[in-house]
């Protein structure tokens, strides 16, 4: 049972790539990557946690108790940030495509082909 | 030192305020602010390198965090000289690329420059920090601006995929990277990357840190673009516009290279020492698969600009080699060649965008002979192609000659011929656009009429094309190529990277001058070059030479190949371009498979 | 290469990966037993350091804080970025319609679901700011209050009147106040770095923890991170909003 | 580990497959504001307050008003396409 939560991160991280590669519309493409980094807020916070642990602020108990790791909250909520951000940029570019390209496939995408 | 951190924060905090102000700012003056701060920056740089190159590397602790009892809890700047090397390097491409924008197109009120600033300041960050989190949150930033600046030109089809493949490929790449960090927190309990080392230290290298290593290492290398997660790369580079191009090749695909030999060196080298040989079949595997498959594809385009991205690939491959060979020298060999590709493919770029400018494309077929019209810019593109051929006492050809002493130490004999067939691939196939462009040789007329569209279609922002080019478009580059060929050259340039090299892969030292901020820094440069290197230079360039020739002229002879050769040849050729679908879902497809084969095979191999 | 290749490489590829997660997650410590010296160095003296009782903030804000710049500033040039995408092309034309923009798809909203969206907005600023000022005491701070207080003006849009709400945040307003957040943050940095010699480095008093001027240095960035990231998120919404309702043609 | 736990991560899971399997973009939008919340539940449960109510801003503000707007644009567009193709013939 211990191993569920790092399951799930990895299991997250994979579902999210596959939603990626099959995806034949732009706007699930980025929603799809927003899976994938999820997967790596749950490791982070599975990482971090401490059986009985409670949250790192210190205002009403005392200092000495338990605390689960405060370093990945932080590090998740830079990902977090990073995540809405980077999408917001996806989906400008996703908008811009559909008035290029007339649609939101990415085998309609064909500027590039080599 | 006190200026440590300005680096960083000056450009970024100047980007915001031209971004406040850009409304109200005439043009003029946005430049004229963005290359001072750009000159400021390449100042700071460079004093932070005078001050590192005599033997001083130090760390400074953000906030004044020093570590107390070995145990990092705040982030720390870890200046050594081959990090301040290359933020000098990356500050000094983004002032050169400012200054040849000036008249290169209307800039959109200046976000432009705000973007460029941005982007300086990451690569500064990138270059400089000792944090392993922080490195990867200055590469989310590098990211998002380059993603953007790949779209500049919104009104095309292509620039607006290029950024999407780029964006989605590398936005799992830091995914992948901070799989790696989580994991490594989970055994050290540190984010330091000296002090992870440190941690490190007293473990086996198991299946955690193995993985851990390999996932952070193919985050690293898809910036970087090594086989197979190098597809964005291609894409990326043919339609951003061309000042941004010289930093996408010219220092930031670098930087994904150096932040896996910074790793490995600082963190990993500890555990992973008993298994390098292993792991040194592993990288040069990948290196050659990439210098050999970007040397092809390069000879094969007709768009130069995708043609130079290719030859990007191709020499990502040779840096992953010299990487991979997991000695100083070849550190050394690599940093070397950083710097001479970096000027010369910059410049290569900046040349690319005057033809741009001057005739509205970037198809060597549609512009053959029209370059006459501009014939210093020709003289300057040859010069280009010879330089990347790594012709003799160019700065290319002191990394290249490192590069090979570096092999033949290892144990590979065989490498060195990889490397010149990817210096011929890549010079003769600039050479040969220099011949049809410049001079008008060889047919006019491709036997195959693909990409002709595409390449044509690739607009300046102005109207009309133009009859005169820019005086700064046009010295930039000279003096960028001029910097290509004396770098190597300068009393103590190659000996002193050497030398820094020798403390970059020192894993106990790294550790005790970051966390204790004691120094002890006894190596020596030793390399020297060798009569064979003369040989080897001088045969690729004129084998680069032959090449060309042979695109050029060569028709007549292909005409006499059995056809059967000549058949499964294009076949290869057709399959390996057809895998280049710019596809979003194919590219994470290969990517995926790069991952786990990277992966599984330190997992089979490294025990 | 087709569907059916793309899929069947990925099938055996994202098998792969998947192996070599498990493999590598299998070397995790217990869940729950996690004992990290990063984490319980901070747990010990965070509050006694810093005088802040959310230690989130204080590592966020002031141990980390050359992260969060970076953060801010993936902010910054994202949502530039988007402005950049988004801006007009040739061809295409921003006039908004007066049925569409003005009165949109909420236009038969009752007189009192409109009174309830606008009143909401208020509401909103006035809980985004208390997040932003007790960053260093409780839950959230200024990028959680930031995106809240971005939040402010759309109700105003959901009751039926974009115009309106281009009124009371207009574009310009909001990419300054974007820009002068980002801005600030380095200049603190920098200020740090004049008055005590140090970049980053806290030259306020820490105060008493506990209460709303301690933390030293953690309000300022809080405010000017909430400042920032609430223009930020109007930008890129109104950027949005604008290619919804106002943009038009353009397409080939 | 707390039942509570358990059947967050499991939401969780089922929650990221459904975003990916979801048929329609606009269903999926739909789908990733609930994920969401049951990715803020389980950051509450694993004691991430701060985490917890990013999560929750992003995930019910920020990204779906986002998604929202630029779906509505590219509908729209693909309704004057419609039209136009409707008027040559």
């Amino acid at each position: 049972m211990s191993f569920l939560p790092y399951a799930v991160a990895g299991w997250l991280f994979v579902v999210g790539l596959y939603g990626v590669v099959s995806s034949s519309n732009l706007i699930r493409t980025i929603i799809s990557l927003t899976v994938v980094q999820s997967g790596t807020y749950v490791l982070l916070l599975s990482v971090g946690y401490v059986h009985g642990g409670k949250a790192a602020i210190f205002a009403d108990i005392p200092a000495v108790s338990r605390a689960v790791d405060p370093v990945v909250q932080v590090l998740v909520l830079t990902d977090i940030v990073i995540e809405a951000t980077v999408t917001g940029l996806l989906l400008a570019l996703a908008v811009q495509a559909h008035k290029r390209f007339g649609s939101l496939d990415p085998h309609e995408l064909r500027a590039l082909q080599d | 030192m006190h200026i440590t951190a300005l680096p960083v924060a000056v450009p970024l905090m100047a980007a915001a305020l031209i971004v406040a102000v850009r409304r109200w700012l005439p043009r003029l003056m946005t430049d004229g602010l963005a290359t001072g701060v750009g000159v400021g920056v390449v100042t700071l740089c460079a004093l932070l390198l005078a001050h590192t190159a005599h033997g001083h590397p130090f760390a400074y602790w953000m906030g004044g965090w020093r570590p107390t009892h070995a145990v990092a809890i705040g982030i720390s700047l870890s200046i050594d000289p081959i990090g301040a090397g290359l933020a000098t390097f990356s500050a000094l491409l983004v002032t050169a690329s400012l200054v040849y924008s000036w008249r290169y197109f209307e800039a959109a009120d200046g976000m432009f420059q705000a973007l460029m600033l941005v982007f300086m300041g990451a690569m500064a960050g990138f270059s400089l920090t000792g944090d392993l989190f922080n490195l990867a949150v200055f590469f989310e930033l590098m990211g998002a601006t380059a993603y953007a600046l790949t779209a500049h030109h919104n009104e095309e089809q292509g620039p607006i995929q290029g950024a999407i493949n780029f964006a989605i490929s590398n936005s799992i790449a830091a995914y992948a990277i901070f799989i790696g960090i989580a994991l490594l927190y989970a055994r050290t309990g540190a984010l330091n990357m000296a002090q992870i080392g440190a941690a490190l230290d007293h473990h086996a290298a198991d299946p955690l840190v193995l993985v851990a290593m390999s996932l952070i290492f193919i985050g690293f290398l898809t910036k970087a673009a090594a086989v197979p997660v190098h597809f964005w790369l291609a894409d990326a580079h043919a339609v951003a516009p061309a000042p941004v191009c010289v930093l996408f090749s010219g220092v930031m695909v670098e930087l994904g290279i150096y932040a896996v030999a910074r790793i490995y060196w600082t963190i990993f080298a500890g555990p992973l020492a008993p298994h390098a040989d292993e792991l040194r079949v592993i990288l040069i595997c990948m290196g050659t698969a990439t210098a050999l498959w970007g040397g092809v594809m390069c000879f094969a385009q007709r768009h130069v600009k995708r043609l130079l991205a290719f030859s990007t690939i191709s020499h990502v491959g040779m840096f992953v080699c010299g990487f991979g060979l997991l000695s100083a020298k070849g550190v050394a060999a690599v940093a070397v060649y950083v710097i001479g590709h970096g000027f010369t493919k910059a410049g290569l770029f900046m040349l690319t965008g005057v033809l741009l400018h001057r005739f509205h494309s970037v198809d060597e077929f549609d512009l053959h002979g029209r370059g006459r019209a501009t014939p210093f810019t020709g003289v300057l593109f040859a010069v280009g192609g010879l330089l990347l051929s790594a012709m003799p006492v160019v700065t290319l050809f002191f990394g290249k000659s490192l590069l090979d002493s570096a092999a033949l130490d290892a144990g590979f004999p065989w490498l060195p011929s990889v490397f010149v067939i990817s210096s011929m691939l890549t010079g003769g196939a600039v050479l040969r656009v220099a011949g049809r462009v410049f001079r008008g040789w060889g047919p006019a007329e491709s036997a195959e009429a693909r990409q002709a569209h595409q390449a044509r279609e690739e607009e300046d922002e102005e109207d009309a094309p133009s009859d005169r080019t820019p005086l700064a478009m046009l010295v930039v580059p000279a003096l960028l190529l001029i910097g290509a060929i004396v770098v190597g050259v300068i009393p103590g340039a190659v000996p002193g990277i050497e030398v820094a090299a020798g403390h970059f892969v020192d894993h106990a030292s790294v550790i005790a001058w970051v966390l204790h901020g004691t120094v002890e820094l006894p190596h020596e440069a030793t390399s020297h070059v060798e009569g064979f290197d003369y040989l080897y230079g001088a045969g690729a360039t004129v084998g680069a030479l032959s090449l060309a020739a042979l695109g050029l002229f060569g028709r007549p002879l292909r005409a006499r190949l059995p056809k059967r050769l000549l058949g499964a040849v294009s076949a290869a050729l057709w399959t390996l371009r057809r895998l280049h679908s710019g596809h979003i879902g194919d590219y994470i497809a290969w990517w995926t498979a790069g991952a786990a084969l990277l992966g599984g095979a330190t997992l089979v191999f490294v025990r | 290469m087709s569907r059916p290749v793309r899929l069947s490489l990925f099938g055996l590829a994202g098998a792969g990966l998947a192996a070599v997660l498990v493999i590598a997650f299998r070397g995790l410590p217990d869940f729950g037993g996690y004992q990290g010296v990063y984490g319980q160095a901070l747990d010990g003296f965070g509050v006694t350091l810093r005088h802040a009782t959310d230690l989130i903030t204080a590592l966020n804000f002031d141990f980390r804080a050359f992260d969060t710049l970076g953060e801010e500033y993936i902010l910054f040039a994202s949502v530039l970025g988007i402005a950049l995408i988004l801006r007009e092309m040739r061809g295409e034309r921003a006039e908004p319609h007066q049925g569409d923009a003005e009165e949109h798809q909420f236009a038969d909203a009752s007189h009192a679901l409109r009174a309830l969206a606008l009143g909401l907005t208020p509401g909103l600023i006035a809980l985004a700011v208390y997040i932003v000022v007790h960053a260093q005491l409780t839950p959230g701070g200024g990028f959680q209050g930031g995106i809240i207080l971005g939040a402010g003006p759309l109700p105003v849009f959901l009751a039926g009147r974009y115009l309106r709400m281009k009124r009371i945040a207009p574009h310009v307003l909001v990419e300054v106040a974007d820009a002068l957040g980002a801005a600030g943050y380095a200049l603190l940095g920098i200020s740090g770095l004049v008055l005590t010699g140090v970049f980053l480095k806290d030259a306020l008093p820490l105060g008493i923890p506990g209460h709303l001027l301690s933390g030293g240095q953690m309000d300022v960035v809080s405010v000017l991170i909430g400042l920032e990231v609430s223009g930020a998120f109007l930008v890129a919404w109104s950027e949005f909003l604008d290619q919804a309702m106002v943009v038009k043609g353009g397409a080939e | 580990m707390t039942v509570l736990q358990i059947v967050a991560l499991a939401a969780v899971a089922i929650g990221a497959t459904a975003v990916v399997a979801a048929g329609d973009a606009l269903r999926q939008v739909l789908v990733l504001g609930i994920y969401g919340m049951t990715l803020t539940m389980l950051f509450f449960v694993f004691q991430d307050p701060d985490v917890g109510l990013s999560e929750i801003v992003v995930s019910t503000v920020g990204l779906p008003f986002m998604v929202l707007l630029a779906l509505r644009k590219v509908g729209e567009h693909e309704a004057e396409r419609a039209r136009e193709k409707e008027e040559q013939e």
